[in-house]
């Protein structure tokens, strides 16, 4: 049923924890199968150091948080922000149809994080120019 | 896999040795339609006809009240629809519980299409239909009534035979005919399954859970019982079941029956006691899990807990990777979004229904088994949760 | 039994020995239950998306239209049901022939318990149907026009793909949505199955006729086709016929269509070979011999004979004891009482008919086999009618 | 699904054929099945001394012609008359239950060839006393 990879990233996740210096933290719950992931990202001079993630979800759900958090760690953000699903679940050696769904949520997630770090840098910015 | 430890005897079972070995003459050699006039069909036919008969030993009916069918789905489809369609013109409700099998519910639901109405009843905390709530949902336009008689998720055994003498009653005060099905699929070879005792019209097995092959299953019907044929063509099963007879299916069930019913008592005690390990071990070893179900008056092979914070899926992996496979409820919804129907009637809220773990004990299990699982899974939950959003956050 | 020639292989056939040996890990060791998350179920389902390829390819159609049932039974009662159900709406009008096997003709009647009218088609002296026929039967309430591919009595290969062509033309000009199925049991695995070729929406396959096993068959429901599941419960199958898979059954099933397809046109002539020499040797031997079916458009392996003042029966056990297995038409009215309906349909009197003998050959009878029965059967001919009332008195 | 006794009764038929001078000749047809048989009877003070047989229609029904024939060889008319269907299906080892009505015809066409002796009989009779 599950690549390899998916196997791997799920028996060893890369990334599991809090972060409590986070600059972003995005949180997504999918409605339709209970799944919640929360992802935290460190930023720096633009560049994304630091990721990780808590995942309540099933195998997929798990090694898509680990690549996801893989994948945009070193990279900048505007490219992290360009991370599609697809990518994800490429990057696993594929998932199963009906698993498809957590790559989505994963993407999300990392997406909430990315605007929840915007958010706060404007807030910061705007606040240092006060 | 360094191990190899199967625990999801509720999904399916291997099929038996001695059974394999009794359907080998059946597939290239003796062959022949059992229909023919030659000696060759003749073989088959005798064949068939001695399944019939232990079969019939073992439920303590007719041989002609048996009729095999191609599993448990088919035996609950047919006995649903065949009832209520033949009862059509007294009546259009049906009652079931709330904790049926699906192939039961969706069964029932498609009668609804018909114009039936079906009532599901609720369950208790342990997944118990109560007499009293039978009963009471009788109507005067009720036809069938289908509870199972051991639940495939949780394992807790119905009262079927007071809630089929309470019906009987109803029905005869009412003046009318109300059939009685259990699909008795869970309990198969391992319940008592005298029919008269349980006092149903009909009841449902399916082969492959007692260690026969899969695509064969049994429906009892009782003579008299109200039944349009579901699957109709030429004129096997004595017109109730058409279809050229799976011989070597026939064959084996006969066999797994048999055996099944020979040695229902060791094999009961030899699974009730790797399920009372198992409660055991997981209960004093890992917090937050919850036994689904009723203590005792469960299957001797079931286990089912839910484990906080936790979901089904991640707990499967984890113990398939390990060498062991095991279910997270029923076999058809494992990998479905939805959490279980059953869990979710005997009111476990929606979270915790989806870190449920089924573990079902069965003929090849040893305690060195269990030793095993109960090493393991204590870590499993833990790095779980180490992982889980609800249990860091929530 | 000195001899032992089988020629009944339209009623069934030997499980070829590749295919039994494709089946047996299944039994056993690869016994998981399909829908589990662990390996042992996932070895179960890709040899089940293995097998469904395998079908796939055969019939030139897409995996996900191949559903696996229990039988060509199954297949049949599920094709029309689940097309006229789910088209009640728009129609109630059922077109088929009267010469198609019990299992179509009873499960249209089954409909008609439903409100659905079936138009039962004449055939011709060979028992062709007639697609100006088919034309002329559709109207605004058809739903569902279902021919059999080959006639399992006397061969006879119904012109489909022009029948589908009409039909669909007309409901192109009625503006209606009508369902063509065929019953393709007896062309299994030696008839072109390309469904696109064929035009049907739907075709039904049961694996015991190409030398797989018993209990399990295939529909194919192309894409997008109207279509109400009617054996309900998990969600096999992707929800249109639940029930734990038949995993040996399936792979057998894969197996045996693909090794019929691979051998197809030397099998039909080995056949035809034997065939022939069975209806020129029995013609030009006995007298008051009469072919039923078409001499050439039948089935390279069927062979269907009338003998004046005989009945059926008696040569059947007269051959059975020689050492001879045949049949007097279908497998499954052999026993009854009544003339074959096919026979009765392309005009035979009801006393002749009462003398069918249907020979059917297959894959290990060789030429010695038929001149065998060419040596026996003129004697067996006339020691039976020397004591027949009608032969030597009315 | 036939006991042998049917089997012998049935590849090696006793007294098959027509009766050129019979005293008797019973004709039954079942309209169910379209089997017809055909029964001679020779009788000699009051005795049954030659029976004879035709039957179109299945292995149980040739049998139990030849059987019937058999058990009413050598017997009175009066004990001939007596024989049951179920006398006859048990001498041939048991039939099963769907050619049961096999036996029932074989007792009719008996009883028809003993009526018909019966009639003639009278008729020889009264033509005598003229
Ligand atoms: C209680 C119950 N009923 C019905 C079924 C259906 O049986 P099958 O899948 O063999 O058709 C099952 C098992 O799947 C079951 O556990
Ligand atoms: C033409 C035809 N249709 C349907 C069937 C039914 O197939 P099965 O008996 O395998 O269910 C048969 C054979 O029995 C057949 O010959």
């Amino acid at each position: 049923m599950y690549s390899e990879k998916v196997i791997d990233h799920f028996m060893n996740p890369r990334n599991v924890g809090q972060m409590e210096d986070a600059d972003g933290i995005g949180i997504e719950g999918n409605p339709a199968c209970g799944d919640i992931m929360k992802m935290f990202i460190k930023v720096k001079d633009g560049m994304i150091t630091d990721a990780k993630f808590l995942t309540f979800g099933c195998g997929s759900a798990i090694a898509t948080s680990s690549m996801a958090t893989e994948m945009i760690k070193g990279k900048p953000v505007d490219e992290a922000r360009k991370l599609t699903n697809r990518q994800i679940a490429e990057a696993l050696g594929g998932l199963p149809p009906v698993k498809m769904h957590c790559s989505v949520l994963a993407a999300d997630a990392l997406k909430s994080a990315l605007e929840d770090y915007e958010r706060k840098k404007a807030a910061k910015t705007t606040s240092a120019g006060v | 896999m360094a191990k190899a430890i199967y625990l999801d005897h509720a999904a399916t079972t291997p099929i038996h040795p001695q059974v394999l070995e009794a359907m080998l003459p059946y597939f290239s050699q003796k062959f022949g339609n059992s229909s023919g006039v030659y000696a060759l069909a003749q073989e088959a036919h005798k064949a068939i006809d001695e399944a019939r008969e232990k079969v019939a030993q073992v439920l303590c009916c007719r041989p002609n009240e048996i009729i095999f069918t191609s599993g448990g789905t088919e035996s609950d489809n047919t006995a649903i629809k065949g009832a209520a369609f033949a009862l059509r013109k007294t009546g259009n409700h049906i009652i079931t519980s709330s904790v049926e099998h699906h192939a039961v519910l969706h069964a029932c639901s498609y009668m609804e299409k018909f114009g039936f109405e079906v009532t599901y009843l609720p369950v208790d905390k342990f997944g118990f239909v109560r007499v009293e709530d039978v009963e009471r949902a009788i109507t005067d336009r009720t036809v069938l009534v289908t509870i199972m008689l051991a639940n495939n998720e949780i394992g807790t055994i119905e009262p079927i035979s007071e809630i089929a003498r309470a019906v009987k009653a109803c029905a005869g005060k009412l003046d009318r005919e109300i059939v009685v099905h259990t699909d008795a699929v869970q309990g198969g070879g391992t319940l008592d399954m005298d029919v008269n005792k349980l006092g149903v019209d009909m009841l449902s097995l399916s082969t492959h859970k007692f260690y026969g092959p899969k695509g064969v299953g049994v429906l009892y019907l009782r003579r008299g019982t109200p039944f349009d044929a579901q699957q109709v063509g030429g004129g096997q099963e004595r017109n109730r079941r058409a279809g050229t007879e799976n011989t070597a299916g026939i064959v084996g069930t006969g066999v797994a029956l048999g055996l099944a019913a020979e040695h229902m008592d060791s094999y009961n005690e030899h699974c009730r006691k790797l399920r009372d390990r198992l409660i055991k071990g997981i209960s004093s070893r890992i917090g937050g899990a919850y036994l689904n179900g009723h203590p005792t008056r469960r299957l001797a092979n079931n286990v089912n807990f839910c484990f906080e914070h936790l979901e089904g899926e991640s707990i499967l992996l984890s113990l398939d990777l390990a060498g062991v496979a095991a279910s997270s409820g029923s076999a058809c919804t494992t990998g479905s979004l939805e959490p279980s129907h059953v869990l979710t009637a005997i009111g476990v809220p929606a979270n915790l229904a989806r870190g449920a773990l089924r573990l079902t004990v069965g003929h090849d299990n040893t305690e060195e088994d269990i030793d095993y699982v109960l090493s393991i899974l204590p870590g499993i939950v833990e790095k779980l949760r180490a992982m889980s959003t609800t249990a860091q956050l929530i």
